[in-house]
């Protein structure tokens, strides 16, 4: 069974109230060391069979189509997943 | 889209069937862990002349637990059905035990309505729990065959400065208002209540009131052998698996062996195309019977529809859509996915309910059928592994007669009345003024405008009156203007000096809500919140409120039609002590022929002269200024008196039919004071006041006539051409009334004020900004 | 005059958009998502609501609808169309008006009544109110903040194109206090508050919300009948 | 100036309507090859200078506490940014 792991994250110039809420409450508990939050979304799509390059060239498609508005949102990786110790 | 169903995770070998389970009767079972007593398992060994499967120890565990089984608490609901007249059984459609109470409000159509507790879920994920709390309790107005068209939502949370309450309550209120709002429901109101009682236990309940016509009720119930049984709606997953029923039994200790399962996730999407789908196989005849999936999910379902049915019920467990194809059968009876029902179809029917339930893109699944038989037999591919008696599991369970006494506490308590010796009293303009404007801002008596702007008061339409007024009225038939009130209250402090006057004293506030909204009050839901049952103090509380609620139920001639009790919420084993207030939260529902007659709680004109209806005693034990003041709590609650609350509801009743009054008001928590600043604030119209009157004719003083919780009283504004045949209704009723001010909004170039005479005045800016500005300071803006 | 009003799965004020197209005088014909059909409708107003729960992005994924995609053709030929909050959100996704709306600044829904003026009487839906008007109807929303970029907000203020803007505290965030907006011609208009619950006395803020509906009423058959 | 990115992902064993309700959209927009999707957060955390070990620990412990709620979410990875072309 494959994964594709989609990002989408708002673009630089949109307002993003909840990464905005997120770098105000940071400090409140103690975390100074971050100037600057943006909260995005992470998509995980399973396929039955392995990810070929078509499976790829869908999920890029979906990425731009339904899993993000152009307008407000940047797609920032569409890939393969590997796993990623935490 | 076809759904993974289990591939026999379990091997044949591993499979506990009823063939296994008698062949090795001595195999061990984690009966004590699932939250068995001893000789309760003892007794499901006797019912089955075995031992149980896996799969019936499971279900039988759940559904004998305290939230499923009502053990502890049977022996004292029973009260209601005794204290149950002709009378009072004259609207009453479907009484306590189906899934919700059903009430005739005539012209051909019936609501049902229901209270349920979702407490201990919400404080392990206020969110969540919050959100299926109300999610469950739409479903229960579901398999009614009504439409849901309001929800209301009683909240109750530990010190408004704690650190914790910072997180239950903006994850609470989130919860409810993003699953009524994502559904489509109204929430018309509720209560918000802070108390250090509740800090590791808060307490919240869910009210969904539907309205159907006659025709369309429908019982829960398996009849007619060959009848297929379906399960539709959201597949299974391992959500709460062992979740309400063993939360919702059990303390939560610190470090203890871990019974928290995994939390239920809400999809209130789902939810809401469910409400379409069982709504148009109603309409379209399509169902023998449905049932919801609460808590105990499956186990619940399949024992109440075939125990409530003619025969027995045989159900292929491998046929239930999953989430996760490694449930073993035990889970997947037990699990606690939300937004599932399931329903029983005729053969013939089964096609067309497919289709309906393919045009919402609802998944449904054919588990089984009625059978002949009298078991509930079921299976995991081919082999049996439940076989069952369904009554000893549904409505068999066990029956405690737990002691119960009278706490030696109490006597201290009741003496350690607030009297003027012991609370320093304010006196004095000055001290007055600034003493109503703490407690306008105080934590219980502050704007709940922080939380209600979250909840949508307006989808659907219908509504007439919500939040910040009395009751929530919703228009039930547009063309007749036909509706009904709503009013949800408790007060545990009361029910804490004396559980039997405090479950009182909350229904007479309810009622007095309804009627205030000028509906006649028509019935009861009730949600008992108590600590563990194990104590005989606290047990005392619960059959003392009981008790009480029954026979003022009587009294006032207003069914109990259903309710929930939740038992075990407290903070800590030390008995009583670390029980949460003993808290009955009672709901009453009202008729309006005509909801465009219901009259609301603001003043909105000046020149309306204002009466005070009913007397003022001095009454300030458990009363909200002991408690913001100075953190008191003792003496007796305020003496109710169900015969001038019968005379006073029928006063306003008639007030709001004949429109002799423009706005009513109830006088609760924090007495005559809070109802004048409210009734204010609403349109910020102000008014002139004046005590002397009152305090001489009562026999109180400032003080008093401000502060005391005396029960029986409202303010209405009455218009200067009403007013003769207003007092004469009064008057020929024996009613109290007098007049006590007017309302006025300032003078040219003068701000409006509440102005009590010869004592203070405050601007209505002023008085907003105290009564506006506390939850946002604790929970942000 | 026939106003289709469009239901999706979860939508949730399709009931009020036809009761207030029924009080204004005109008669409601329900849409259905899954068909590609507008029944000959002389005006569609999509409802507020919560269509797929507001999951993934709200309006996301309702602007795929088959009935969409006959909704901007026919908005493209000019007929008029209304997008109610979630509506709006579904007017955004399908491109027939700019900009997104995002979660409101403060986090939280809201639903308040809001004062609102109607900042253009140039639109199909608000030909019948005076220019400036101020009027106040329900706002109930958690994603209403409306956003775009600086050209696109220039652009639309210096066409004329923003329709309506919140009076008093800007309730959501949204950039330049913009509540509604309109697409070139007119026909298409989207906003947040809800003027399907200010139509009757009694039940919400007044009527201010009817005067949208009598627009279309009276622009609605000029434009069908060119 | 760094950047520190966190994926949070809800628990496999958990409900996700979100997830639901793509994988439910896909398929009416032609992208078949998806069995299953999972939506989960992704935050960009901005800091002044270097992603210092000290940085990451606090990245981490923000994660586990303000980013995440450990009851229905797995904090997936806790990394210092590399550009990942889309
Ligand atoms: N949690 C809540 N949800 C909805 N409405 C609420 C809630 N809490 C309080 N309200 C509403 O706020 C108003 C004031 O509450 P409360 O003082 O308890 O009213 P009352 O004393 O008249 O019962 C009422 O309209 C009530 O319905
Ligand atoms: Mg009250």
């Amino acid at each position: 069974m494959g994964r594709v792991v989609i990002d989408v994250m708002p673009k630089p110039e949109i307002l993003d109230p909840q990464g905005k809420a997120v770098v105000g409450a940071l400090p409140r508990l103690g975390f100074d060391a971050f100037t600057g939050v943006r909260q995005g979304k992470r998509f995980e799509l399973e396929v039955d069979g392995e990810v070929t390059p078509e499976v790829l060239e869908q999920a890029r498609a979906a990425a731009s189509t339904l899993l993000s508005n152009p307008v407000i949102e940047d797609v920032v990786s569409v890939r393969a997943a590997e796993e990623v110790p935490a | 889209m076809s759904a993974p169903t289990a591939q026999g995770a379990r091997t044949a070998g591993a499979l506990d069937t009823v063939e296994r389970a008698a062949a090795t009767p001595e195999r061990e079972q984690p009966w004590a862990e699932l939250g068995l007593k001893a000789d309760e398992y003892v007794r499901v060994r006797d019912i089955l002349g075995r031992r149980p499967t896996g799969a019936e120890l499971a279900m039988y565990s759940v559904m004998w637990s305290e939230h499923c089984s009502y053990k502890s608490s049977k022996v004292h609901l029973r009260t209601f059905g005794e204290h149950l007249t002709d009378e009072m059984k004259k609207s009453l459609m479907v009484g306590i035990g189906e899934n919700a109470g059903v009430v005739d409000i005539g012209q051909g159509w019936a609501v049902t309505f229901k209270v349920e507790s979702h407490n201990h879920p919400s404080f392990v994920e206020p969110y969540q729990g919050a959100a299926t709390g109300v999610g469950g309790i739409i479903r229960d107005i579901m398999a009614m065959g009504a439409r849901p068209i309001a929800v209301m939502d009683s909240l109750r949370f530990g010190r408004v400065d704690h650190p914790d309450t910072a997180r239950v309550v903006p994850g609470v209120v989130s919860g409810v208002g993003g699953y009524g709002n994502c559904i489509g429901l109204p929430n018309i109101g509720g209560e918000v209540v802070f108390d250090p009682s509740y800090q590791g236990n808060p307490l919240v309940n869910a009210l969904c009131v539907g309205a159907l016509r006659h025709e369309d009720l429908h019982l829960a119930n398996a009849r007619g052998a060959g009848n297929l049984v379906v399960l539709f709606g959201a597949r299974t997953g391992g959500d709460g698996i062992g979740g309400v029923s063993v939360l919702a039994s059990e303390t939560f200790e610190a470090g203890g062996p871990s019974k928290r399962p995994a939390v239920q996730v809400g999809d209130p999407f789902q939810e809401k195309v469910l409400i379409e789908c069982c709504l148009e196989l109603f309409h379209a005849g399509l169902v023998e019977g449905i049932q919801d999936l609460g808590g105990a999910g499956l186990s619940c379902a399949t024992s109440e529809l075939a125990s409530a049915g003619d025969g027995g019920m045989l159900i292929h467990l491998d046929r239930v859509p999953l989430r996760d194809p490694s449930l073993s059968p035990e889970e997947i009876l037990m699990s606690e996915s939300q937004e599932r029902m399931m329903a029983v179809v005729t053969p013939a029917n089964l096609d067309a309910f497919l289709a309906v339930a393919r045009k919402w893109d609802v998944e449904a699944a054919v588990l089984g059928e009625v059978t002949d038989g009298d078991h509930l037999v079921v299976q995991w591919h081919g082999e049996t592994v439940v076989d069952v008696p369904p009554r000893t599991v549904a409505h068999e369970g066990p029956v405690y007669e737990r002691p119960y006494a009278r706490p030696a506490s109490q006597d201290a308590l009741q003496a350690d009345a607030p009297s003027a010796g012991r609370l320093p009293r304010p006196s004095g303009g000055r001290e007055l003024r600034a003493t109503v404007l703490r407690m306008v801002a105080s934590p219980n008596l502050c704007s709940r405008a922080w939380v209600t702007d979250q909840y949508d008061r307006y989808v659907l339409g219908n509504t007439t009156l919500a939040t910040p007024d009395d009751a929530g009225v919703v228009r039930v038939d547009e063309t007749t203007g036909l509706g009904v009130a709503l009013s949800l209250d408790g007060n545990g402090r009361f029910a804490k000096l004396d559980p039997r006057t405090g479950a009182q004293l909350a229904l007479a506030e309810a009622y007095r809500n309804v009627a205030t909204a000028g509906a006649r009050p028509l019935a009861v839901t009730d949600c008992l919140n108590f600590g563990s049952p194990e104590d005989p103090g606290v047990m005392w509380q619960f059959a003392e409120a009981v008790r009480g609620l029954a026979e003022g139920c009587e009294q006032l001639g207003v069914p109990v039609t259903g309710g929930n009790v939740s038992l075990y919420n407290q903070t800590g084993d030390r008995g009583l002590d670390s029980a949460v207030l003993p808290t009955p939260v009672i709901g009453v529902l009202g008729v309006l022929d005509d909801v465009s007659r219901r009259t609301p709680s603001g003043w909105r004109e000046a020149g309306r002269n204002v009466y005070l209806l009913g007397t003022t005693r001095e009454e300030l034990g458990g009363s909200e200024w002991a408690w913001a003041e100075h953190g008191h709590l003792g003496g007796l609650p305020p003496a109710v008196d169900l015969e001038h609350e019968a005379l006073l509801a029928d006063v306003l009743v008639n007030c709001s039919r004949d429109g002799l009054v423009d706005a009513a008001h109830d006088l609760a928590d924090g007495g005559l004071a809070q109802a004048l600043v409210e009734s204010v604030l609403r349109f910020g119209v102000g008014a002139r006041v004046w005590l002397d009157e009152l305090c001489e004719r009562d026999g109180v003083d400032p003080f008093v006539a401000l502060f005391s919780e005396s029960a029986g009283r409202a303010i209405v504004a009455v218009p200067r051409e009403e007013e003769v045949r207003f007092t004469d209704m009064c008057t020929a009723r024996g009613l109290a009334h007098l007049r006590i001010g007017v309302t006025d909004t300032g003078s040219e170039g003068e701000e409006a004020a509440l102005d009590v005479q010869g004592l203070f005045t405050v601007p209505v800016a002023e008085l907003r900004t105290a009564h506006e500005g506390t939850l946002p300071a604790h929970f942000g803006a | 005059m026939r106003i289709g009003v469009v239901t999706f799965p979860g939508s949730l004020d399709d009931g009020d958009a036809r009761r207030a197209v029924r009080l204004a005088g005109a008669e409601p014909v329900a849409l259905w998502h899954a068909d590609a059909d507008l029944r000959g409708v002389d005006a569609v107003v999509l409802p507020g609501g919560f269509s797929y729960g507001d999951y993934l992005r709200c309006g996301a994924i309702a602007s795929f609808a088959p009935i969409m995609g006959e909704v901007v053709a026919g908005a493209r030929r000019g007929l008029p169309v209304l997008g109610i909050c979630n509506g709006f959100q579904v007017l955004c996704e399908s491109h027939l008006l700019p900009g997104a709306l995002v979660r409101n600044d403060h986090q939280k829904f809201v639903c308040k009544d809001q004062r609102l003026r109607v900042e253009s009487t140039a639109t199909a839906w608000t030909s019948a109110f005076a220019a400036g008007a101020e009027i106040t109807v329900p706002l109930k929303n958690g994603e209403g903040g409306f956003v775009a970029d600086d050209e696109t907000l220039d652009r639309l203020e210096g066409e004329g194109r923003v329709v309506f803007r919140y009076l008093g505290a800007n309730p959501n965030g949204s950039l330049r206090g913009i509540a509604g907006i309109a697409n070139e011609r007119g026909n298409v208009v989207g906003l947040m508050p809800h003027p399907e619950h200010a139509v009757e006395e009694g039940y919400g803020p007044g009527t201010d919300g009817l005067g949208l509906f009598a627009s279309v009423l009276g622009a609605g058959l000029a434009a069908v009948g060119a």
